[in-house]
């Protein structure tokens, strides 16, 4: 009960000192309310945000050795010998897009000057982390499915 | 624990920080009691002392102030619901949908938005009988009745704005009809639906218009107007009231002893009303602020309650090939629009140009000086049972138009 | 509702409208009409019974009593499916291999040809509740 | 004073603790609570296999249909097959549905509708809720919404509303109302120019009072007339009597008898029954002619028999080579043969005949403007014109129609939905409103219960074009060039014949690639005397008694030009007598014969196959073995899956099946 918390007097419980003591807690309390309430409803409960897990297409719709920016899904998707691996092109310093670097065989932001390796390890300027990986798996119309939610290690390869 | 509060509490209003923030001491002399009002921005709209006579409640009924609290909850209630309301046609229901369906107390800030608007409308209309009722707008206070009248056509018109913006069928077609009567105004009619719609119907066009109207045009004029409306109060000496009989005796208050003149050296001296006839003034804090916090949470908490309990309307999506059989005018457009029924150019011309005219004109018409702050002065009697007539006629109207009008606006019993 | 945004009037409405309300059950037409269809609506059994009597009635007859017109000149004759004693000791796995495979493919006549290449896996397992009912409803 | 503000302030306190429990108490928490308990979810976590679903409202957004649907937030369990047997609201969806139809693609509403947007099981609209018109479609009505998207008349997997679909179209629907295109036909009923000179004026009068009264199916409807007016009607269709100058006058009127017993012969071997009933048998594509000899006029007839083209330009009815001769005996043999008792007027409408000529002149302009009314000529042209617009109210949208709007007139014992409306206007339409112009067609149950289902998707929504299935191309009927053309169009093929699925369902082969299926001497053979294939089938080839010049024209052309590239016109296959006797083999051991005549034996199901080595081309056989289905997607010959060599060996056999042996 809100209203025994706002700490009054009561060595003098009088039936009008209580009144007073419920009248303010009340006030505490109504404000109490509005606050909740204004804040609670600036919190959406639902998004229309796109959706973090979504297809990119067949394995076979990225060429061997190649390195393909998925703009939609802001992330690269590579092609190895060993496999497949999506990385983030969110760059950990200030959200920018990176872009592939082919010669050097690694990322570079446009923003602020920041490098990562060809596994996107943060190698030179700003940024403070490494690229993000996240996990690949096939559903089953063979399609490949990104979840970006979910977050793997550098050694992960989705094997077709 | 309780001395350790009392403590910090005493700590606290004691040290500087807090004497920055409220410049009087504790409020139980009566000297603090008027610093508590002056040295506050917002209770310092109220002077520090006010007439006994005009802070009877059955004297105003705290229906302007009652007004100035929906509005001040319309302003919240609406700057919130605007972080999710999108004023297109596409999306517009849609948001709407969201904030009654899945965001947190949206229901009931929306709720609280619709049932504060149409209190808010009854409110200030109600303001305005009693005004003039007590012959309230006698010379000084013409011109302040004439910027009531306009703050009554903002209120029509922010509530007849958002009318539109759920984009509903109730929406849709409440702001074809009601713009509809608008263009039987000869010559001018067409232009100005056409203006207010930005085309020729109701379309996305009308939407982004009533929307900026709603959200920033009409709050805008409304609280210029609500300024000069409350400082036209104060330099009117405060609301009115019957004449003072009695001694107009000078009681030595001096609130601010630092200054020898009032008002940019224009009026010279101290000298304000409160110091005349001491034996009608009051002081503002223990007379007038304890009714109007009672007010306001009586105000507040009854809204609550009609906002958990009952839900603003939103019928279908608005769909201009189906038209709602019978399609009426937002409810206060309803007696208009029960007389257009039987004639287009009294209901849709004469009568609201001749009601506006009129209302602007009353107090430089009406300007027999007596009987001020008297309800239904016997010497007022004419005057008196003519507005009498009128508001109860266009009441009657839209009773009728709300309630006993069913399909092809035929007469029907609602029960 | 705003139309009678007077909280009053709608209480007192309601009211008055609770006291004068009949009590009388209104009818649902057209649920009534197709709850009087029942099979005539689709239903696993009442897509097999179309499937069957397309496919299979032209031997096996419209009730399943395996005397469709072309009957006559099958031997050995067509399963009579009304025969309850006969189609209970019948597992439907049975009358599921015999349409999708034929009647060769289980031992029986290869008169009766496979339809697993005309029918879908639905269709066959419509037609074998169809034909397990047929059995029933005899 | 105080004491007045704690109380009210308490008041206050009260109301906000109300607001507070409305965003606790929401009623998709408690169910979510509920879904982790239940036995599914419970045997599951033993497993290992927690149930892992978030808290939260869950919702697919479907931008293209426009819909938001929050459904899945209650219903959790739709998507997964282990909660196949769980408590509702969380079971599995029933059946394939969602295989074909992703929720994520398409969410829950655009199909059962309901409010989407919502999360509480009142505010979803399972039941009516006031101010939103998509209330949840019972499971009856569900095929309902499959018409908003498939925009195509047959809709395979929604026969119902396919059902619903075509009664639209054959009640003729569209004369009257505008509705989706696909409905769009030519008109139901015949050109009026001319029935004063096909009838009398008491036929007339019987079948505009009740049509079903001379035909008991008639496709006609039931106006409801008052003799007054029928009168009226009467003279004005009386006045349509322009069309007595065919090419072909049989000048030798009536004076000679036509010989009964020759008419019958004739009428037998032109297969008219092919297309109109007789006695209930037969087709439906014609009128009945039960009672044809009480309507039509006998001279009438026989120059119809004469000039078919002449009298019906739409060129349904195939242009019989007769001589007056034949026409005269078949007119002689119908109107002995197929009457009953003539017509005459009821001497109270004799009373309402006009006297005079300008009366007449008058009642003539009445039941010109009645015929408008009525909207008559939304399925009767008079010289192919219609004389007013649609009379009926527009239908495109009639699905949205908002229930507030409809009128029950003095039917208050009704749940007021738009279905119920709908299904007692077409069942009975002068129901809610006596005034009502829609005449009555006689439905079924059924029949007024599938035409509400198929109106009920009848909506026009903000859906993206790539969610809307329109009909596939249905190729237009071009007349074929040249000669060939104009023979095409004398006999009417296209009436029972189908190309490119265009035309007739009469036939059971259509053209489209009949030149690679069947050898030349044979189909000329054909044209000119054509025989049973399928002697159990009512509808059979007319004889046409073409010339053999025309027969051989149309072969040829046939064989030319309606083929196909994908079966082998010449055929190479190895058709040696070994293969064919395990082709035999194979035929006998799979039971061919239960369908087929083969060596003098079989049933009756499909073609007999003795001459079938004189009738079909060998690639044929083979393409057909191997995929029936591909050729024709009606049929009921099983697929049975046969190997390359299988298919060949058959054909080896078949081939070796001719008549001359």
């Amino acid at each position: 009960m809100p209203e025994r918390n706002t700490g009054s007097d009561t060595s003098r419980p009088t039936r009008r000192r209580f009144l007073e003591l419920l009248g303010k807690g009340s006030f505490v309390a109504a404000f109490g309310g509005i606050f909740t309430t204004t804040m609670r409803f600036l919190m959406p409960n639902v998004l229309y945000e796109p959706p973090t897990t979504f297809a990119i297409g067949e394995p076979d719709d990225f060429a061997p050795e190649s390195a393909t920016f998925l703009e939609d899904g802001r992330l690269f998707v590579f092609r190895r010998p060993e496999g497949l691996f999506a990385i983030s092109s969110i760059c950990t310093h200030l959200g920018c897009n990176v872009r592939w670097n082919a010669e050097r065989g690694g990322f570079d932001c446009p923003c602020h000057g920041s490098s990562f390796d060809k596994n996107g390890k943060n190698i030179a300027g700003p940024a403070p982390s490494p690229l993000k990986w996240y996990e690949l798996s096939l559903n089953a119309d063979r399609q490949m499915v990104v979840n970006t939610r979910k977050e793997v290690d550098k050694n992960f390869r989705l094997q077709v | 624990m309780k001395p350790f509060l009392e403590t910090w509490v005493r700590r606290l209003t004691a040290g500087r920080v807090w004497k920055s923030f409220f410049r009087h001491g504790p409020v139980n002399t009566d000297l603090n009691r008027s610093l508590v009002i002056t040295s506050n921005v917002a209770l310092h709209l109220h002077p520090v002392k006010v007439r006994r006579d005009s802070v009877r409640f059955w004297y105003t009924i705290g229906l302007g102030g009652l007004s100035f609290l929906l509005f001040l909850v319309l302003v919240i209630t609406g700057i919130l619901l605007a972080f999710y309301y999108v004023p297109s046609t596409t999306l517009a229901y849609r948001s709407i949908k969201d904030i009654d369906n899945v965001v947190s107390y949206g229901r009931i800030l929306r709720n609280m938005h619709r049932w504060a608007a149409h209190g808010m409308v009854i409110t200030v209309v109600l303001h305005m009988c009693r005004v003039f009722f007590t012959y309230a707008f006698a010379n000084p206070r013409e011109f302040n009745w004439v910027i009531g009248v306009f703050l009554l056509l903002s209120t029509i018109g922010l509530s007849f704005t958002g009318y539109l913006l759920p984009w509903d069928q109730l929406a849709y077609w409440a702001i074809t009809v009601g713009t509809s009567m608008a263009s039987y105004a000869p010559v001018v009619g067409e232009k100005i639906r056409y203006v207010l719609l930005g085309g020729n119907v109701v379309g996305q066009g009308a939407l982004i218009r009533f929307y900026v109207l709603h959200c920033f045009v009409l709050p805008a004029a409304m609280i210029g107007l609500l300024a000069v409306h409350f400082w036209r109060v104060r330099k009117d000496g405060g609301i009115s009231g019957p004449q003072l009989v009695g001694t107009p005796e000078r009681e030595t208050v001096t609130a601010f002893p630092s200054k020898s003149y009032g008002l940019m050296a224009i009026v010279p001296g101290q000298d304000i009303t409160a110091e005349r006839y001491p034996e009608h003034y009051v002081l503002t804090w223990t007379h007038l602020i304890p009714k109007e916090v009672l007010a306001t949470i009586i105000a507040i908490a009854a809204l609550n309650l009609v906002s958990v309990f009952f839900n603003a309307p939103l019928e279908e999506l608005a769909d201009p090939r189906v038209t709602p059989n019978p399609a009426k005018a937002p409810w206060y457009f309803l007696g208009l629009q029960e007389l257009v029924h039987y004639s287009a150019l009294v209901g849709g011309v004469l009568l609201p140009a001749l009601t506006v005219i009129g209302l602007l004109c009353i107090p430089y018409l009406d300007t027999r000086r007596e009987a001020t702050g008297v309800w239904l002065s016997r010497r007022r009697l004419v005057p008196n049972v003519i507005f009498g007539l009128f508001v109860v006629s266009m009441t009657v109207l839209i009773i009728v138009g709300t309630f006993f009008r069913g399909a092809n606006w035929a007469f029907v019993t609602p029960w | 509702m705003t139309r009678r945004a007077a909280g009053v009037v709608v209480l007192a409405w309601a009211f008055l409208a609770g006291c004068t309300e009949d009590s009388q059950p209104k009818r649902d037409i057209v649920m009534d009409v197709a709850a009087a269809m029942g099979e005539g609506f689709d239903t696993p059994a009442s897509r097999g019974g179309e499937l069957y009597s397309r496919y299979c009635s032209v031997c096996h007859g419209a009730t399943g009593k395996g005397d469709g017109f072309n009957a006559f000149n099958l031997n050995p004759k067509p399963r009579n499916f009304s025969d309850t004693a006969f189609v209970r000791q019948l597992d439907t796995t049975l009358i599921r291999e015999a349409i999708s495979r034929g009647g060769r493919a289980v031992g029986l006549s290869g008169l009766m040809p496979p339809w697993r290449y005309t029918l879908t896996k639905r269709d066959i397992d419509d037609l074998v509740i169809y034909v397990a009912k047929l059995s029933a409803t005899e | 004073m105080k004491t007045a503000i704690c109380i009210s302030g308490v008041l206050l306190f009260i109301s906000f603790l109300l607001i507070l429990q409305d965003d606790f108490n929401q009623q998709w928490k408690q169910v979510q609570q509920r879904f982790a308990t239940i036995d599914e979810n419970r045997f599951y976590s033993a497993d290992g296999d927690a149930y892992a679903a978030e808290p939260g409202v869950k919702q697919i957004v479907v931008s293209g249909l426009d819909r938001v649907d929050r459904c899945t937030t209650c219903h959790l369990g739709v998507q997964e097959s282990k909660y196949a047997h769980a408590v509702a609201p969380f079971t599995t969806h029933p059946g394939d549905m969602l295989r074909i139809h992703d929720p994520k693609e398409f969410g829950c509403t655009a199909c059962h509708l309901g409010q989407g947007y919502a999360v509480s099981f009142e505010t979803a609209a399972h039941e009516k809720l006031e101010f939103w018109n998509e209330t949840m479609l019972p499971r009856e009505l569900l095929q309902a919404t499959c018409g908003t998207c498939h925009l195509s008349e047959e809709v395979p997997a929604a026969p119902q509303l396919t059902r619903g679909r075509l009664l639209i179209r054959d009640k003729g629907c569209s004369g009257c109302h505008d509705l989706n295109n696909f409905f769009e036909d030519t008109p139901r009923g015949p050109d009026l120019e001319g029935i004063g000179n096909k009838t009398t004026p008491a036929w007339l009068y019987q079948w505009l009072k009740n049509p079903r009264a001379y035909l008991k199916d008639s496709r006609m409807p039931a106006f409801r007339l008052s003799d007054h007016e029928i009168v009226s009607l009467m003279e004005f269709l009386m006045s349509l009597n322009t069309k007595d100058s065919p090419p072909r006058l049989i000048k030798e009127q009536p004076s000679e008898e036509g010989n009964e017993d020759d008419g019958g012969t004739l009428v037998s071997e032109s297969r008219c029954i092919s297309c109109h009933a007789i006695h209930g048998r037969g087709g439906k594509l014609a009128p009945e002619l039960e009672r044809v000899g009480d309507k039509v006029r006998e001279e009438w007839l026989a120059n119809f028999l004469r000039n078919v083209h002449y009298y019906q330009p739409e060129k349904v009815m195939l242009e019989y080579n007769f001589t007056d001769r034949n026409a005269l005996d078949i007119a002689a043999y119908v109107l002995g043969e197929f009457s009953e008792e003539a017509y005459e007027l009821p001497d109270s409408v004799e009373a309402l005949l006009p006297r005079s000529e300008s009366q007449r002149k008058d009642r003539i302009e009445q039941g010109r403007k009645l015929m408008a009314k009525y909207g008559c000529d939304g399925c009767h042209t008079i010289s192919g014109k219609r004389l007013s617009p649609r009379v009926g109210p527009k239908l495109t949208n009639i699905g949205s129609r908002l229930e507030s709007t409809l009128d029950f007139g003095k039917m208050t014992d009704v749940v007021p939905t738009l279905y119920n409306w709908m299904y007692m206007k077409v069942k009975q339409p002068a129901v809610f409103d006596s005034t009502s112009i829609m005449p009555d067609f006689h439905l079924t149950d059924r029949e007024a219960l599938e035409i509400t289902l198929a109106l009920l998707g009848n909506r026009e929504l903000e859906y993206s074009e790539e969610y809307l299935v329109r009909e596939s191309e249905r190729s237009l009927y071009r007349k074929p060039a040249g000669a060939f053309g104009e023979l095409f169009e004398r006999y009417s093929c296209i009436s029972c014949h189908s190309i490119d699925k265009y035309g007739g369902d009469i036939s059971t082969a259509p053209l489209t690639i009949e030149g690679s299926k069947v050898q030349y001497e044979w189909l000329k053979d054909y044209l000119l005397n054509p025989s049973a294939i399928r002697p159990l089938l009512a509808e059979r080839m007319p004889r046409f008694r073409m010339t053999e010049r025309e027969a051989a024209l149309m072969a040829d052309y046939i064989k030319k030009v309606y083929v196909s590239d994908d079966i082998p016109g010449f055929f190479e296959y190895e058709l040696t007598s070994q293969s064919a006797d395990a082709g035999r083999r194979l035929f006998m051991e799979l039971g061919c014969r239960s369908c087929h005549i083969v060596e003098k034996t079989g049933g009756y199901v499909g073609p007999q196959l003795d001459d079938v080595g004189d009738r079909l081309e060998a690639g044929w056989l083979f393409s057909w073995l191997r995929s029936p289905l591909t050729y024709n997607a009606e049929t009921i010959h099983p697929d049975y899956g046969f190997s390359e060599e299988q298919a060949k060996q058959l054909t080896a056999y078949l081939m070796t099946k001719r008549g001359a042996q």
